[in-house]
């Protein structure tokens, strides 16, 4: 287990509690004017939707200095609302259209039986009755389990033709192309042998195969850690874009 | 034209005998009728000995498998159970959404101990339900106000603070916080301290610099038609992504789901190890 | 592909049909061989380390619902219980779907009592956080900082939130390991976990904790299952490079034969 | 000297995450101008938007939605900046729901600063829903008669911009822009069939796969994400959100590759402190 306990590994700064609160104090002070500036600027709901979720990211983003009073509060708001929303769009997305409406408008009386089976789920809370929820998850288990073969060919076959691929010239294919198939299959091949279980990697060629399979691994996430970085600044750039374009107009 | 599904089994008998709409009286009678058949049924669940209830679980995974998987290995012309498939899956939507109150409940059992017992930090508890109540009010409120009356601008401001000032920022924030993680991630991860780290850390550098105008100015000078222009940095990445990396992530995903298989099926077959699946019913 | 195409009828049964076999062989006794996994191997000491240092452990089981990638999880989660249960130490589970909550407490509380330590667990450490990706995340790092955890497990299926919970467990000082089949996450659990089970390791891990007839005979199954699809995609290339432009109509076939011909 | 180098390992998490906030910030707030180096497939979009013939149409295909908008949305008004600036009229088009709108607000953002009137310079045929192939193949044939109206509901006939456009063959260009696949239906219907000059703007994630088609010749130039979009703006010597947006990320990938280094230089110099004291002991 390398000890990566880092010195940096500050967790509580030992600045004493009242300094602390100070600066929390001074940020708050000094938020509140920048909302007092642009709302006498604008007077409209706008501003305020927009100071709101201006100290929403400000919140978050604190959390990278260290977790705080602050982000705490927001954190839990956050999972409120994004529960509360959730009932909504479970009611508005499925529960409404298709079992409350057919139910009650159409007369489809047997559809009381969904809530009545999901009333199998709560029997969780009596130890004497709990069994009955490991009937119904049971069953659930067994439906995901019975679509596994049309999971599989759905997804793996077409991967399957499309890895056949010639290994030397043949009509109008340019070197190029030769040698990328060349890479393609090795690479493929290679990285399978790797993830061997029951077969000893000591055994002459599968060795060398395993270790080659593993550096071309090490390639591969290398080159997706690479070609997510963009991405996800972009995201925190669109944040910076919010708080310094639309909430304070101080950029374009 | 869209293709329709071949009655399923037994489909036209049940909707023309058992499950037809009703209206009336007669829809009252059939509703309570279901409600009394269930409870009876549980109770009589309820009362089987412990040995039945271990085979009647097997028995019922066994058959829930052999539905999705019969209803794929059944050719298309003359299959039996294709009618079934979506019913099936509107009636699994519409459980996982009565689920819900599972989660609710064990959210307000940690937070309501939390404001009960006033542990430290109890107030975020408070702040918690509020946001979960608010947010329930406004989205419904705004999905059922009247249209242009005035109730409707208010109701539409409301749900805006909520959702516009609340629910999205704090989502798109705490996704762009992916920013600085991966920073400090590549800053401690990318070290030279054995081959394969290096090879990992050399890869990813070319393809940040294949990305980025800067880095592509390092190989601007090779000519893009040349012989050499795959040695450009943009080419580079591109020949990576699309050739070693795609045939890398294929040969692990075939792994992965010959893996997905062998437990479908020990679930399936009942042949399953493991705490939830061997405790005494 | 709605209905089987005619590779599925051959090479679906002919897969099932060698890991149940294999599966049958192990459990008459049969010796089994499985390579070292390192990750694996870790999970013991640290569960140990948390328990030196006094700390709760913490175990993400992913974004997963009631699936089989998040059973395979749930199971962990049992193994991970029965070693943090001798030390009556605590194990948070913070989960996405409700439905999960029943699964989890069940596998816990047997996985206490099993070691006679049923009063150390506490039904709250099992609780659902949000159904949203980044709720869940916002409220597990929150967790990790707040209980302070010594050792993080994050086995299921990831997307990008796996960095945000990988990274500020780091933070926090915690041991880290992970096991997923989602690929694509695999890159960031390697910069910031300990130890990262990859792709199909993941689904041998509780055949190697358990050491159980049923599960090894499994694994092995599914090494045969991937020497079936080696075979026949040496077959291909060697068909699609001597046949050249010819092996366009045994590729079509081939692929017609596999995909069902646009059915 | 050595102890500051050995320090390089462990620089704080802290000033790691500022910096990345300064590296992003700053230009946002300051624009900064980093040289932006065009590549050929850029240049080939711009030659194209460029070379198409006086009178002809060119199709703007806005494929894309609100998540993808950080990177099509800079290109979508890269391009129709420039075909306003050489008063080229142009037709907004898409067969996904919400593009046009998100496509026609940034043209009527663009439209003010050049005084370009909505009908005579440019129109939005708005999204035509039904399944895109059979869309595309009858648009070819006979555009008024399938579009029939636009965005806002005029007959298409009353508009300036759309006079005697009849056919594809009154047709110069056609520039997709999308996150998704569904740039093989023009390629199929349009591109294949009638050889209308194709373009694409695409995000960074889906760019491998359509570099397949620029090296056939199908496309006549490609953008890249965010840096394609910076390109197009160098060439037509404009600041826009593109290159603004460039730049932080220029900065950022440079300050991730610059922390790398020093953690390298600090291990190495670690190691070589470990090295000499071996040796003395």
């Amino acid at each position: 287990m390398n000890d990566h306990r880092e010195t940096q590994m500050n967790q509580r700064p030992n600045g004493s509690a009242k300094s602390q609160w100070l600066t929390q104090l001074a940020l708050l002070v000094v938020f509140i004017g920048l909302c007092a500036y642009r709302i006498h600027a604008e007077h409209n709901v706008e501003v305020w939707v927009k100071c709101v979720a201006a100290l929403s990211t400000l919140a978050i983003i604190s959390f990278i200095y260290r977790e705080n009073r602050l982000y705490r509060l927001f954190e839990h708001i956050f999972i409120g609302a994004a529960t509360g929303f959730l009932v909504f769009v479970v009611w508005r997305d499925s529960l409404q259209g298709n079992w409350w409406e057919p139910l009650s408008k159409d007369g489809k009386w047997y559809l009381i039986l969904a809530p009545l089976i999901a009333s199998m789920y709560y029997t969780i809370y009596s130890p004497k009755h709990a069994w009955m929820s490991r009937l119904l998850i049971g069953t659930m288990f067994g439906l995901y389990a019975g679509q596994c073969f049309q999971n599989f060919a759905a997804q793996i076959f077409p991967q399957i033709s499309s890895s056949f691929l010639p290994l030397w010239k043949h009509g109008d294919m340019t070197m190029g192309q030769v040698l990328n198939n060349w890479v393609f299959v090795v690479t493929l091949f290679a990285v399978m042998t790797y993830f061997f279980f029951s077969i000893r990697h000591e055994r002459p060629g599968i060795r060398q195969t395993a270790t080659l399979g593993r550096w071309l691994l090490m390639i591969a996430f290398g080159a997706t850690f690479g070609s997510t970085v963009m991405a996800r600044f972009s995201l925190f750039i669109a944040r910076m874009q919010f708080l310094l374009a639309d909430w304070l107009h101080v950029a374009k | 034209m869209e293709k329709v599904a071949p009655p399923a089994l037994f489909q036209n008998w049940l909707s023309s005998h058992i499950f037809t709409p009703l209206s009336g009286g007669t829809f009252y009678i059939a509703l309570v009728g279901s409600v009394i058949f269930w409870c009876l049924f549980l109770f009589i669940l309820q009362s089987l000995p412990s040995p039945i209830r271990r085979r009647l679980l097997v028995v019922t995974t066994f058959v829930a498998g052999l539905f999705y998987s019969v209803e794929f290995f059944w050719p298309a012309e003359g299959n039996r159970l294709t009618g079934y498939v979506e019913p099936l899956g509107v009636f699994l939507q519409i459980m996982g959404g009565f689920g819900l109150g599972i989660g609710i409940i064990s959210l307000c059992n940690v937070h309501g101990k939390a404001i009960f017992r006033r542990q430290p930090g109890y107030y975020n508890s408070i702040a918690f339900f509020l946001a979960f109540v608010l947010m329930i009010v406004a989205s419904f409120w705004q999905h059922y106000v009247k249209p242009d009356t005035s109730m409707e601008a208010v109701a539409k401001q409301f749900y805006s603070f909520m959702f516009d000032g609340l629910y999205v920022p704090l989502d798109s924030t705490v996704f762009s916080l992916l920013a600085f993680f991966i920073v400090s991630a590549a800053y401690r991860a990318f070290r030279i301290r054995s081959a394969e780290a290096s090879l990992m850390m050399i890869t990813a550098f070319i393809v940040m610099l294949g990305q980025v105008p800067i880095g592509m100015a390092l190989t601007n000078w090779i000519p893009a038609d040349g012989p050499l222009a795959g040695l450009r940095l943009e080419r580079l990445t591109n020949w990576i992504l699309t050739g070693l990396n795609a045939a890398a992530f294929r040969a692990i995903i075939f792994g992965a789901m010959v893996g997905y298989i062998a437990m479908s099926l020990r679930v399936w077959l009942s042949l399953e190890k493991g705490t939830y699946f061997e405790k005494e019913l | 592909m709605e209905h089987a195409s005619p590779a599925a009828y051959v090479v679906l049964p002919l897969l099932s049909a060698i890991i149940v076999a294999l599966i049958f062989r192990a459990r008459a006794g049969a010796f089994i061989f499985i390579r070292k996994i390192p990750g694996i191997e870790a999970m013991e000491e640290a569960v140990g380390r948390a328990t030196e240092m006094g700390r709760p452990i913490l175990f993400s089981v992913g974004l997963g619902g009631i699936d089989i990638i998040t059973l395979q999880a749930i199971e962990v989660v049992g193994h991970v219980g029965r070693a943090a249960a001798r030390f009556r130490n605590r194990v948070i589970v913070p989960l996405v779907d409700p439905l999960a909550i029943p699964v989890v407490e069940e596998v816990l509380r047997e996985a206490y009592s099993s070691q006679g330590a049923q009063e150390a667990f506490r039904s709250e450490d099992v609780r659902f956080l949000s159904g949203e990706q980044f709720a869940y995340a916002a409220g597990v790092v929150g967790i990790m900082n707040r209980e302070q955890v010594a050792t993080s497990f994050y086995f299921g299926s990831f997307a990008a939130e796996a960095l945000i919970l990988a990274e500020t467990g780091q933070s926090v000082g915690a041991v880290q390991i992970a096991g997923t089949p989602s690929a694509l996450q695999v890159p960031f659990f390697i910069t910031t976990c300990d130890y990262t089970i990859i792709g199909e390791e993941y689904y041998a891990t509780t055949a190697y904790l358990g050491r159980d007839a049923t599960l090894m005979g499994s694994v092995v199954g599914q090494d045969f299952g991937k020497i079936l699809l080696f075979a026949v995609m040496l077959l291909g290339v060697l068909a699609a490079s001597v046949l050249g432009p010819e092996a366009q109509w045994f590729a079509e076939y081939v692929g017609l034969w596999a995909t069902g011909g646009g059915g | 000297m050595v102890d500051l180098l050995i320090r390089l390992q462990h620089i704080d998490r802290r000033i790691i995450y500022s910096l990345v906030i300064l590296s992003i910030g700053i230009p946002i707030l300051i624009p900064i101008d980093l040289p932006v180096f065009v590549s050929p497939e850029a240049k080939g979009l711009f030659e194209a938007v460029k070379t198409v013939p006086e009178g002809k149409l060119v199709i703007i295909a806005a494929d894309w939605q609100a998540g993808t908008q950080g990177e099509c949305g800079p290109q979508t008004r890269a391009v129709i900046r420039h075909l306003f600036q050489t008063g080229k009229r142009f037709a907004i088009f898409s067969i996904i729901p919400i593009g046009p709108e998100l496509a026609q607000k940034i043209a009527e953002e663009e439209s003010k600063g050049l005084g370009k009137k909505y009908g005579k310079d440019w129109v939005n045929w708005g999204f035509k829903a039904g399944s895109p192939l059979t869309t595309l193949t009858s648009l070819a044939k006979n555009i008024p008669g399938v579009v029939k109206t636009d965005i806002n509901g005029t007959p298409i006939e009353k508009l300036p911009a759309m006079k005697n456009v009849n056919d594809i063959s009154d047709v110069g260009l056609i520039a997709e822009f999308t996150g998704s696949g569904v740039f093989e239906y023009y390629l199929q219907r349009l591109q294949g069939v009638y050889g209308t000059p194709l373009v694409q703007g695409c995000t960074a994630v889906i760019a491998p796969e359509q570099y397949t088609y620029l090296q056939s010749g199908q496309l006549k130039g490609l953008l890249v994400g965010l840096r394609g979009a910076a390109e197009y703006e160098t060439l037509s010597h404009v600041m826009g959100e593109g290159r603004r947006a460039m730049t932080s990320q220029s900065l950022a990938h440079l300050l991730v590759m610059a922390l790398i280094v020093l953690g390298n230089i600090g291990l190495y110099a670690s190691r070589r402190r470990r090295g000499a004291s071996d040796g003395q002991r």
